[in-house]
């Protein structure tokens, strides 16, 4: 897998923006339909070569491009992906280019500006799945917040300027605070080792002393909790999708929102298991609190789209969870509901827009037996409504019950709490998809409607083919994160493949650098060493 | 046919695509989707009898196949949580894997065999729909749902019963919606996958707690390690037993989670013979069967399965007996029957609960479908009131259900008689048996056979009460209809005698009963225990034998008769009795005089229920006399103990309540700082447009807010008046000097 | 050589002050016998601009030969000749040279008389540069009201103009009160050490004792007052919206990124060199001034409609994070702070320039409302526009960010945590109002009655503001090495 | 008699210094505000003189020197500016001129 590759997959987008930006007049707007979808889905097709010759069973970066950048501070362009970044990727170059392909009709004015933005977004999200430099990383990282502002202020809802300086602000106020994590951590690797360095590697060998990591910790957590959303720092969210146009909430949703965990899983796990370990039980708290809430807030929505977005809140909880029972199998339930919930979540934004573009409300109440008048839509929506609440055989279960394993194995108090948002889930989901789907058919206006077209069907059928497939062959995902999230949780709690046939990978190592024999990660700490094998519990959170 | 046995599922999900994708475009043919439907259940059949004989023609103990399709989920390592079983860690793995036993095998026969005539009499019954639309739709998810139940029955672990467990309850979801154009309908099939769900969630966890005690989800892994590991009353055991009866509960509709059944009435009527009568509901009973080693080393468990069941079946009993619509009378019938399959289950005679299973799945389809037939004739009219004397259009219809009602009555010599009588037995004299639950079992006997005589005669004897119109075109509806009522019908009698009671295996029956008997056969699966086989080590020795011959039973019933008989095999009725040791033959007979005291009662009670409903319906004249005589507890049952209303009251309207405080707290506390400054939010509104219309701001909203206010104040300092910015230089430069005395 | 006042080479450590002076004469001379009025600005500003490139040339070239021969100091000790004084020259030239691009047909619109606009432009340059060189109290009281007296009359330039008139004035009171405050607090420095040498009062303060005197506490908490008021720090900094709203908008540009950076060049160096021994006093003063400075800054800022105001505040804001590479004390802090003023000049400058493009009826406007709907006239100064705002309120890939990245990192090296976080929370207030102007610009209906008035000079100093400010974290590594090699050694 | 010491002159100085920022505070006519502008420079000049005599060293009065000459141009371009601003708003009181404000 090359570098090269990986770059272009990465900078095409971009590149798009600048020649649609240059090339094409304003007036030119079919034109620059086709050119954007064009670009976009060629940057799919291009993300699936990504997968020949990518090696699944190590966890060391490939397709790295490392180049000097800043040499005074340490800054390096270093780029490349491991098994997690590239699921992510896949994910992303596929809804960005769902997303374009469903703005065809959606957006009808100012298209050159809005295919702009949308692609500038794209390298952006992109750009932080493979960048391994931190400066880098949080260069990508608030890039992508500049064209979703625009995608919602300009072509949002009623209440759209709201929605998009919340968004802004909110992420913003959040990923300063990462910054001065990042920097406290920059400066401590630099007493520590003499130099100045960026590298996200770098720091993965790091011991780094309690307190300095709980404050980094409290820095990164902060971004990347306002990101996900956790609760209570979720309340930009539903203004922000119930305002943003269908594709924003689709890229919102499908990807925006994976940042925070993407994050939490990449730099605040391996870079402080100690303090992760201390901060566990607070963040599993909020994750029960967001899942029952969300699910509770999402029952009595009378927006639609509010409705998929209190379900977000939800979803997101059920990854923290994951993420923060710290084993393997919630990690890895954690990370496969990352693009399990950007694929059926997705989906279900797609067709409260499609609903959207048709009748221009999203209150529930005014809809009624479009089950009768669209059977096409009410297919595709069922199949992402059920992956959503997770039924088995697609792949919302797949997370949602790797998730509860993973929290049942850390503590099952936790389990017997979230397990109710799966039944909330069923609630409210059924409860929309009856309201709107069943009952009579109440006016001329939902009569007249028409099925969908070619377009919109092929917006769909891709999410619905990948839940399916998802579901029903998980392992195929499963093994790609595997090595990764071993690694991680060797790191975290190390000791804990002792004893079995599994030997974790190392962390990804720098790339050029030399790693010496005995490189062996230290152990964090003393007592985290000593970890019972048979029982990761939560460790008593000292000092 | 055994190694095809993993085909099965696989069958009917050729309907699913080929309806699903096709139907409505190109086919647009009643009679391509309804025989690729049905024949489809009919491939499914046979491919499950081919192997059903050649597993039966296997010895005993080596009744088990299984295949693993495809490593479904595997993952990293997870610490077990218990390390009694010697495992501390391991993969969560999950293999995509079917088993074919004898337990199984039953059941595919049943859903396949008795899905197979829904199918075909739904031909029939839903041919007002047209085929693009409504008709396709309803065989996709007919089909879908026999291969999700198919799933559930041939899984190999808890996991695979899982998808099979919430994709049943998807398609019923889906059909009970059906008719989606009636809210109610919407409603009952919401209710129906949300208290399924409630059931789910204590299902999940007893499948963690289980994984986390033996590492492993397959049921013979689990099994082996709770045999070998685990004594009787482990708490953990209870623990996972407890949540699995919870998940059972919202499956098989027991208390406290049935509510959602009586309404799940608003699906098409083979609907309800299928999903709600034959097959889904059953899946709880199967679940607990499945796990019978599990539960049966736990007591507590054990006693909550038998109470659930008995009072279950008593509840639904008696608000059966006062309603008027004729598919609620059944739904009710249903919930009460599934209270003796728990009941069953729960005092310990697992494969006496599938032998009612079996027997019901008969006789209640049978009755749905019956009753199907007359709302077809009817128009779907469903008000008993507003039918009667219609054996005189209906000669086919009413002779079905007649005999339909005689088998659920327990009149003796019907299928009914036999499973029932064997729970009654059990439920006195079984393991965990005691005399109140004979008691309550025998009353409940008798309040079947008098709502079922009750209705029997309001449909089909006395005056007709239906109006001109509807009575001028009542008519006898198509074979393809009635076909299956027979069919039914026939095995509603026979389907009785492959487990013929001990007190009664006398002459021909002995010899029968030597033959076939469904709990010697189902005896790898639910016999596996201590309790069973205490008494019978000779049985067991026996089983040991080779096998003398195997017989495959007369055709005449179906599936059902179809059961392998050993020579030389003693009665093995696996709760024969509570003590140990002592003569063996004694025993027997001690158990031959009670069992026939209590089969007497039952019957006598049975028949006493059938001649008061002749009493009180048969003279010709609807009443409402129960009602006045009664009137509360006839009030009580009318409105079914009130039960839907307390879970709206306690449950769901607390939950939307929470849901709407939720989203209230979210928009004014959350969302708006505590908002300590109204001054801030005025000026916010007041200044600022995008802010409109938010009359409450939040916390987030609430800081912006005091940014917004403290702007205005910081603006108020600038005066324009360069003496007061020089007077705030001298302050500040004050400030600055004693901060540094000061500090 | 002893005995003479000064080497003739000394001069040649001044080439750059001399070049502008002789400029300054020539601006002065020609404008005296030129024909005033009908459009003439230009041909000041043109051969103004040649003597600010050529003042340019022999900063970078002449300034750093001498270095390379040995030479530390010219004048008896005067001026310093270091790498860190031709850095602020340079930049001070850079703003200068972008100002007059801005100033071109601005003159001309508003009418004005050109030759002394220009002149008093460079004698406030040739103040600012004998500011960012001083030695000794006296230079740097010299150069600082070299700068200070022309820049008073810049602001209130446009004698027909109330509001610059207004500003002018009050300026000049707050000023040269400020400056009094400064003079005494020298005055009472020399009382105690007996030097004006900013070395010799090191060394004098390291004599034990010495620190503790309080007419030196009171001396140096009046000379922090008073730096705090030229770098336009709460609660010293009420003269600067004012000014810098009521100036013409090209030298409102020039003060606000080019009397600042003067003001914290001298700063540092006085703090640094001569209060270097008593760091730990004045770093937990500044400390306070600079979470004050930054939190009034951007707080006042959220709600002015007036652009000119909200960039008052934000430049106000801005002088507030430069601060945090003061406090933090070190080394890395001064590299923090100087590279701050870097990217601050140029995003900063590019910002202001844009005003300067928007007339209603012939008049200059300055309201948040005159920006609506720019993008529909032009997606460059839109575009342009967004990346300004962007760079100040530091969100990457623009240059702020780095800027932002220095001078959090110095707090947080120097143990000020919470400095930084106040820094980051702030930033993020700041972008509150930078918002609202990119909203207007993006999503508001064009306001036909506003004109944009562009002239190429103008174009060109808002290209190259913009370009530095969005590729200058990408080709960062060139500027980076220049700062760190021009820090003041600490 | 008690000799004249430098604390007198710093004492005397202070004074002056008060004074002069008590005037700018306070007296509204500009013309007056610049003349206690001249005030608290004179100050400072009393200091810088006053130590030089007091500790033997030139650098203070030729400090004092500057000091002068600068406070001379300042008051020349302080007059200038009041009188632009005379022209402009005709009046020459600190209080009536806010048009700048918030």
């Amino acid at each position: 897998m090359s570098p090269t590759l990986l770059t272009l997959v990465v900078f095409l987008p971009a590149l798009g923006a600048l020649a649609i930006a240059l090339l094409f007049g304003k007036e030119r707007e079919n034109e620059i339909r086709w050119a954007a979808n064009i670009i976009l889905f060629a940057d799919f097709i291009l993300s699936l070569f990504l997968l020949r010759g990518f090696d699944f069973d190590t966890t060391e970066l490939q397709g790295v491009t490392r180049m000097e950048w800043i040499p005074t501070i340490g800054v390096e362009y270093f780029t490349g992906i491991d098994g997690m970044s590239l699921a992510l990727i896949l994910l992303t170059t596929m809804l960005g280019t769902i997303a374009c392909l469903s703005s065809w009709t959606y957006i009808g004015t100012r298209i050159k500006e809005y295919y702009v933005y949308l692609m500038i977004l794209q390298t952006g999200m992109l750009g932080v799945f493979i960048a391994f430099d931190f400066f880098l990383f949080y260069m990508f990282w608030e890039i992508m917040l500049v064209p979703m502002y625009f995608l919602i202020a300009i072509w949002g809802g009623k209440n759209r300027m709201y929605a998009a300086i919340k968004l802004f602000l909110y992420t913003l106020a959040g990923s300063v605070l990462m910054l001065v994590g990042i920097l406290a951590l920059y400066f401590y690797n630099h007493s520590v080792t003499g130099e100045w360095t960026t590298n996200i590697l770098a720091y993965y060998q790091l011991s780094i002393p309690s307190d300095l990591q709980w404050w980094a910790f409290l820095g990164f957590f902060l971004a990347f909790a306002i990101k996900v959303p956790m609760w209570p720092f979720h309340t930009w969210l539903p203004d922000a999708h119930v305002q943003a146009p269908t594709a924003g909430s689709v890229i919102l949703a499908g990807v925006l929102l994976k940042m925070g965990t993407y994050g939490f899983v990449r730099l605040s796990l391996p870079i402080l298991p100690e303090a992760s370990i201390q901060f566990a039980p607070m963040i599993a708290i909020l994750s029960i609190i967001a899942i029952l809430y969300g699910g509770l807030v999402a029952l009595m929505q009378k927006d639609w789209k509010s409705l998929v977005a209190y379900s977000s809140v939800s979803h997101m909880g059920f990854i923290t969870l994951g993420i923060f029972a710290l084993n393997p199998i919630g990690l890895q339930g954690a990370v496969i509901q990352m693009l399990n919930h950007g694929v059926s979540t997705s989906g279900l934004f797609l067709v409260v827009g499609l609903m959207y573009e048709r009748m221009h409300t999203r209150e529930i109440a005014a809809f009624s037996g479009l089950g009768k008048v669209m059977p096409v839509f009410a297919t595709l929506f069922a199949i992402m409504a059920l992956s959503s609440m997770g039924l088995p055989g697609l792949n919302g279960f797949i997370g949602e019950f790797l998730i509860l394993i993973g929290s049942f194995e850390w503590n099952p108090v936790y389990t017997y709490w979230a397990v109710w948002g799966i039944v909330l889930g069923a609630a409210y989901l059924l409860w929309l998809f009856q309201r709107v789907m069943f009952g009579e058919v109440k006016d001329d206006k939902i009569a007249a409607l028409n099925d969908l077209n070619l377009r919109e069907i092929a917006t769909l059928v891709p999410l619905a083919v990948l839940a399916v497939w998802m579901g029903l062959a998980p392992n195929a995902v499963l093994k790609t994160i595997e090595p990764p999230v071993n690694a991680i949780i060797e790191r975290v709690h190390p000791g804990y493949f002792d004893g079995s046939d599994i030997t974790p990978p190392p962390l990804p190592s720098i790339p050029g650098a030399q790693m010496a024999a005995d490189t062996e990660l230290e152990p964090v700490d003393e007592p985290l060493a000593a970890l019972p094998q048979s029982l990761p519990q939560v460790l008593p959170i000292e000092g | 046919m055994l190694e095809y046995f993993w085909l099965i599922p696989l069958v009917p999900l050729v309907g699913v695509v080929v309806n699903g994708l096709f139907a409505s475009r190109y086919i647009r043919s009643q009679l391509f989707t309804g025989v690729l439907a049905s024949g489809c259940m009919l491939v499914a059949f046979a491919i499950g009898l081919g192997s059903f004989v050649q597993l039966a023609g296997m010895p005993a103990a080596d009744r088990h196949v299984e295949i693993e399709l495809y490593d479904w989920i595997s993952t990293s390592l997870v610490h077990m949580h218990d390390n009694a079983t010697g495992v501390s860690a391991a993969p969560f793995n999950v293999p995509f894997g079917l088993q074919f036993d004898p337990l199984s095998a039953l059941m595919v026969l049943v859903v396949t065999g008795v899905g197979f005539l829904i199918h075909v009499y739904a031909i029939g019954y839903m041919k007002h729909d047209p085929p693009d639309k409504g008709f396709y739709r309803f065989f996709t998810y007919m089909n879908l749902f026999a291969s999700f139940m198919l799933i559930l029955v041939l899984g190999n672990s808890f996991a695979m019963m899982f998808i099979g467990w919430e994709g049943v309850g998807l398609c019923s979801f889906l059909l009970i919606g059906y008719y989606y154009q009636k809210k109610s309908a919407g409603d009952a099939a919401k209710k129906a996958f949300v208290a399924n769900r409630v059931g789910d969630a204590g299902f999940l966890i007893g499948m963690f707690t289980i994984f986390f005690t033996f590492g492993t989800l397959d049921y013979d892994q689990v099994f082996a390690a709770a045999a070998a590991n685990y004594q009787v009353g482990a708490g953990v055991i209870t623990f996972a037993t407890m949540m699995l009866l919870i998940g059972a509960t919202g499956k098989s509709a027991q208390i406290p989670l049935y509510v959602w059944l009586p309404d799940a009435m608003e699906g098409p009527t083979p609907v309800s013979a299928l999903i709600h009568a034959a097959t889904m509901v059953t899946a709880g009973v199967y679940m607990v069967v499945r796990s019978n080693v599990l539960f049966s080393l736990s007591p507590a468990t054990m006693t909550a399965v038998a109470v659930i069941g008995a009072l279950t079946a008593l509840m639904a009993a008696s608000i059966a007996m006062v309603q008027n619509d004729i598919k609620r009378v059944l739904a009710y019938s249903t919930v009460s029957q599934l209270g003796y399959m728990f009941l069953a289950c729960g005092v310990g005679a697992y494969a006496v609960g599938v032998f009612h299973l079996m027997t019901h799945a008969f006789f209640k389809a049978l009755l749905f479908m019956a009753a199907g037939s007359v709302m077809h004739a009817l128009h779907g009219e469903l008000d008993m009131w507003k039918m009667g004397n219609l054996r005189k259009y209906m000669p086919i219809t009413h002779k079905t259900f007649l005999v339909g009602t005689l088998a659920i009555a327990g009149v003796p010599g019907l299928a009914g008689f036999f499973s029932k009588d064997e729970i009654l037995w059990n439920a006195w004299a079984g393991p965990n048996g005691a005399p109140w639950l004979w008691a309550v079992g025998t009353l409940v006997a008798g309040m079947t056979a008098f709502y079922m005589t009750r209705m029997l005669i309001m449909v089909f004897y006395g005056d007709s009460r239906m109006d001109e119109h509807t009575e001028s075109h009542v008519h006898e509806n198509p074979h393809v209809m009635t076909a299956p009522l027979v069919v039914l019908a026939i095995l509603s009698i026979v389907g009785g005698y492959v487990g013929i009671p001990a007190n009664l295996q006398i002459g021909p029956l002995a010899a029968l009963h030597e033959r076939v008997d469904i709990v010697r056969w189902l005896e790898p699966v639910t016999g596996g225990h201590s309790e069973a086989t205490e008494d019978h080590g000779e049985a067991d020795a026996h089983a040991m034998l080779p096998q003398s011959d195997t017989l495959v039973g007369p055709a005449v019933g179906g599936e059902a008769a179809q059961v392998v008989a050993r020579a030389g095999d003693e009665p093995a009725i696996v709760l024969a009795a509570q003590e140990t040791g002592g003569a063996e033959q004694e025993h027997a007979e001690d158990h031959t005089a009670l069992e026939w005291t209590l089969m007497l009662i039952s019957t006598t009670v049975a028949l006493a229920g059938i001649g008061l409903a002749y009493q009180i319906y048969g003279r010709g004249k609807p009443v409402d006399e129960p009602a006045k005589r009664f009137g509360g507890l006839y009030s009580a049952m009318w409105n079914k103990y009130w039960v839907d209303e307390l879970y709206n009251a306690v449950f769901v309207n607390r939950a939307k309540d929470l849901g709407r405080a939720l989203w209230v707290f979210d928009d004014a506390v959350l969302d708006g700082t505590v908002n300590g400054v109204a001054e801030a939010t005025k000026q916010s509104a007041n200044a600022s447009n995008e802010f409109d219309g938010r009359v409450i701001d939040g916390t987030v909203n609430g800081v912006a807010n005091s940014v917004w206010s403290s702007s205005w104040v910081f603006r108020a300092l600038q005066t324009g008046m360069v003496q007061n910015y020089a007077l705030v230089i001298a302050i500040g430069a004050f400030v600055l000097v004693s901060a540094y005395l000061f500090l | 050589m002893e005995n003479m006042p000064f080497a003739l080479s000394d001069l040649a450590s001044l080439n750059g002050e001399i070049t502008l002076a002789i400029g300054a004469c020539v601006v002065l001379v020609w404008g005296a016998f030129a024909p005033s009025g009908n459009r003439t600005g230009s041909r000041f500003a043109g051969v103004t601009l040649l003597f600010v490139l050529a003042a340019m040339a022999g900063v970078m070239f002449g300034v750093p030969a001498q270095i390379a021969a040995g030479v530390t100091s010219a004048f008896s000790g005067q001026l310093a000749v270091d790498g860190y004084g031709s850095f602020f020259s340079a930049l001070f030239l850079v703003a200068a040279a972008l100002a007059i691009g801005a100033s071109f047909r601005f003159l001309d619109d508003e009418d004005a008389h050109a030759p002394e606009y220009y002149f008093f432009m460079l004698t406030s340059l040739i103040g600012m540069m004998i500011m960012a060189r001083a030695a000794d109290l006296i230079s740097l009281f010299i150069g600082l009201e070299l700068q200070a007296l022309s820049v008073y009359v810049l602001v209130g330039y446009l004698k027909k103009d109330r509001r610059s008139t207004e500003a002018g004035l009050k300026y000049f009171i707050l000023g040269g009160l400020s400056s009094g405050i400064f003079i005494y607090a020298l005055s009472l420095v020399y009382a105690v050490t007996g030097t004006t040498n900013l070395e010799a009062i090191a060394t004098s303060l390291a004599v034990p004792g010495t620190t503790e005197n309080p007419i030196l506490i009171l001396g140096l908490i009046l000379l922090v007052v008073s730096l705090a008021f030229k770098v336009a720090a709460v609660p010293f900094h009420m003269w600067a919206p004012d000014a810098y709203s009521g100036a013409p908008t090209p030298i409102s540009l020039f003060i606000s990124v080019a009397s600042k950076a003067a003001a914290f060049a001298m700063m540092i160096r006085l703090l640094f060199v001569a209060f270097g021994p008593m760091a730990a006093s004045w770093t937990a003063l500044l400390a306070v001034v600079s979470v004050a400075t930054m939190t009034f800054g951007n707080i006042a800022a959220v709600t002015q409609d007036n652009v000119k105001r909200m960039f008052a505040y934000s430049s106000v804001a801005h002088a507030g994070y430069a601060l945090m590479g003061v406090v933090a004390g070190t080394e890395y802090g001064i590299t923090a702070a100087m590279f701050y003023l870097f990217a601050y000049t140029f995003m900063n400058i590019g910002a202001w320039g844009m005003i300067v493009l928007f007339r209603r009826e012939g008049m200059p406007c300055d309201r948040v409302n005159d920006f609506a709907g720019l993008i529909h006239r032009s997606g460059w100064a839109a575009t342009g526009m967004v990346i300004f705002l962007l760079s100040l309120g530091g969100i990457p890939p623009t240059i702020g960010f780095l800027g932002k990245w220095y001078v959090f990192g110095a707090a947080i090296e120097a143990g000020y945590g919470w400095l930084a976080v106040v820094g980051a929370i702030n930033a993020a207030i700041s972008i509150f109002y930078y918002l609202r102007l990119v909203k207007v610009m993006f999503i508001a209906e064009v306001d036909e009655d506003v004109t944009l008035v562009t002239s190429m000079p103008l174009n060109v100093t808002l290209a190259l503001s913009a370009a530095v400010t969005l590729l200058g974290v990408i080709l960062a590594t060139p500027f980076l090495e220049w700062v760190q090699s021009a820090a003041l050694p600490f | 008699m008690a000799t004249l010491g430098l604390n007198h002159y710093l004492l005397l100085s202070a004074l002056l210094f008060g004074i002069g920022v008590a005037g700018v505070l306070m007296r509204r006519n500009v013309i007056m505000v610049l003349m206690c502008l001249e005030l608290i420079f004179n100050a400072a000049n009393i200091n810088l003189v006053a130590v030089s005599r007091f500790r033997p060293d030139m650098t203070g009065q030729v400090f004092t020197i500057f000091t002068i000459a600068v406070a001379a141009a300042e008051v020349a371009i302080g007059l200038g500016l009041v009188i632009a601003m005379f022209r402009n708003s005709q009046t020459v009181n600190v209080d009536e001129i806010h048009l700048l404000k918030g």
